[in-house]
């Protein structure tokens, strides 16, 4: 497993269709967009204020006044278009936005994520997350499965939360999970991966039905 | 009617304990005049109010390393360490908002309303010392509305009137801010003799005085 | 991708009993082509959200002589007096609501906020069965999110990916309505290869059919 | 007397100042524009989506699509641009709008205003009225001092509020009337009418004090 980001990057793509609008966090979600076939329209939104997201700028197309929400220099696509953040907050808080991709520091069995904040550690802020997770249509986590061999899929967060019960979807470099009123639902793992090591690495319970091999 | 003004009408608006909005969004579209000119008085125990805390040697976080800054009201602080360390010293509060609720409350307040009800932040500690108020089966935090003292703003190009629209992602905040303060600057590129009534995002009506980059300031 | 759709396209979207927010004001930039196909279509029962009841032969009016409304929820019915013949005959239900009110309530919906506190209506008529609010020592009027089955707007242009502008007093209700419902059509008189991103007022993603004018519909 | 609404626009007109943003109801309120000095820059809304109302065009200036709040044909001054409804009674209802004129059905002396409703017989609709008398900074009602003889500022509204105690200045063809904490200040009166025929023909009480002569 040389690359978990790119396993993981690319699995997230698969979970997107034709005509989906899709805002991708900063940090590892942003690899997916490398990942979506050419052929599909998928229109990416960054929620300082744009749809229509494009590939990153030559050094000459560089425009300091085009960056997504991470700061860093972007293109705008044909049929893109830029609006103010009460528009880009109203699109996602609004339920317009299909697919969200974001990070975790811990995510349960219950869907609920925490991503912000470690307390007398490391507070960066929520930023947008909070009204992504709790606005988009689908919330898909996109994280490595452990923080250094410390489980990140937990029976229950400890950190505060980002949202509660908003997940729907865990891709990992080992596994796809499902989060189901039931419970975390293991859906697919990767083909090195045998779904003991997954039980393993995974604090939260884990129901195991059909488990199919994740395309890598 | 001229909106045209210069610095010293601009420090002249300056006071220390006041709370002042300024757009940008990672200084992205944040008036970088108005914060040197800010520097530069050296008004203090100021509230600013701004999407996040920008850098240290840029946009709102310029502020921050002058000690000029009591309170700052933002959603992101991750790209200035120096925020983060002067909250741990004590030295500033900083308020942690939902980037979409912080944009909503600054509309609120323009648009005269007392607040809005957001699904975002249930069941967070973003919910404390909130009202919940049920709407059709569904609870939702009472955020109200928030106004400042100034707004700062940067815009591409305003026409005679102070009409003003905005270049891509410097848009952000801006046009909100406009709209909730008491006095609003707008620090523009470029001035033009008209704009297409169709296009104009900030009407010249919230616009209190103009700022175009290279005037002679002083 | 396609969202340019034909006539059969909408008729089939027609069902008794929805509820259609139709923009426009006193019939300016109301898609009267939508209008004249929900009158052949003779779908009964239904609730329409518009500022106002049209006239008699113009806008949502055509809709109410044509015995198709149940309930409308507007602003102001005074040009239509068939309108409030109906509301006393009992033919018809009509809800008042001020005109910045309803346009909140539709913002709201679009926008995922359960709602709004207003000071408009505070003791009147308007506050009856509705929570009040104090924020700051001031009453505010808690006003539900309000969104629809369809959304009917009209716009001046499309690009090809269906990004919007409007033309004159013509947009008034029609950007905020293209928020809040399951479905949005939109008439449009021109289609245009590209748009400035710039300029776009409501973005292509809240879109769902485009029908052009003069486009051969039958 | 020949033209009390002329009389009552023209006073009107004398409450603007340079730079205000003014908002005139349908009706009466609308004849102010007349009387605003060239010279002076006011702006005048409507809140169906626009500031810079100018004159009515000719035949050949028309556009279907630009009208004023009372579906009449107006035309776009330099520096006029176009808005949505939101945003429109944002600028209404935030405070943005300094001077609002409208007419009344009644207005008391606490300075409440019923404008919109006659149950069972009249039932127009408040349109932007209620939202226009809360936000404006100044509420001017311009009115005929009576309907047909009978009293149109009482004591007490009968008819439904436009609004509870938003009314700062009332202007009829007899007088000028000022709404304050301690009631009705009696500030102007036409030439021709006496003080006493203004209190006859007024319900509410009225506090008389220096009352000036009307410019008209």
């Amino acid at each position: 497993m040389i690359n978990p980001k790119a396993i993981i990057a690319a699995r997230v793509a698969k979970e997107l269709s034709d005509g989906d609008l899709v805002n991708l966090g900063i940090g590892l979600p942003t690899l997916v967009a490398n990942y979506i076939p050419e052929t599909m329209n998928v229109f990416l939104q960054s929620e300082n204020g744009l749809i229509g997201l494009g590939p990153t700028p030559t050094d000459a197309q560089i425009d300091k006044n085009l960056t997504n929400a991470g700061a860093q220099y972007v293109t705008l696509k044909d049929g893109g278009m830029f609006f103010d953040s009460a528009t880009s907050f109203g699109i996602i808080r609004g339920g317009h936005v299909d697919v969200t991709v974001l990070g975790a520091l811990e995510v349960d069995q219950e869907g609920s994520l925490a991503s912000w904040i470690i307390p007398g550690k490391l507070v960066p802020g929520m930023g947008g997350a909070m009204d992504l997770v709790v606005g988009a249509k689908k919330v898909i986590v996109a994280t490595t499965h452990t923080n250094k061999g410390k489980p990140k899929i937990k029976k229950r967060c400890e950190l505060p939360l980002t949202a509660y019960q908003e997940v729907d979807m865990i891709v990992t470099e080992m596994a796809v999970i499902e989060v189901r009123s039931d419970g975390l639902h293991l859906m697919e793992r990767h083909p090195d991966v045998s779904i003991e090591t997954i039980i393993e690495q995974t604090d939260a319970a884990l129901i195991i039905g059909d488990v199919k091999i994740m395309e890598v | 009617m001229d909106k045209f003004i210069d610095k010293s009408t601009f420090l002249a608006a300056l006071h220390d304990g006041q709370s002042i909005m300024v757009g940008g969004f990672m200084a992205v579209g944040t008036p970088e005049m108005f914060i040197d000119w800010i520097v530069e008085s050296n008004v203090k125990d100021l509230t600013i109010i701004c999407n996040d805390a920008g850098f240290e040697h840029r946009g709102v976080g310029k502020l921050i390393a002058n000690n000029q800054v009591k309170k700052l009201i933002a959603s992101h602080i991750g790209l200035n360490p120096d925020a983060g360390k002067k909250m741990s010293q004590g030295a500033l509060t900083i308020e942690l908002v939902p980037q979409g609720t912080l944009a909503e409350q600054i509309r609120a307040h323009g648009a005269g309303l007392g607040g809005i009800l957001t699904p975002t932040g249930i069941k967070t500690i973003v919910e404390e010392n909130k009202q919940k108020i049920i709407v059709n089966d569904q609870a939702y935090l009472l955020e109200v509305a928030l106004g400042a003292d100034l707004a700062l703003i940067e815009a591409r190009t305003s026409d005679a009137y102070g009409n003003l629209v905005y270049d891509k992602t410097a848009r952000n905040f801006n046009p909100i801010m406009a709209t909730a303060a008491k006095h609003v600057f707008a620090y523009v590129h470029h001035v033009v003799k008209q704009l297409d009534p169709e296009i104009v995002v900030t009407p010249h009506i919230f616009i209190d005085g103009i700022v175009q980059k290279e005037a002679n300031h002083d």
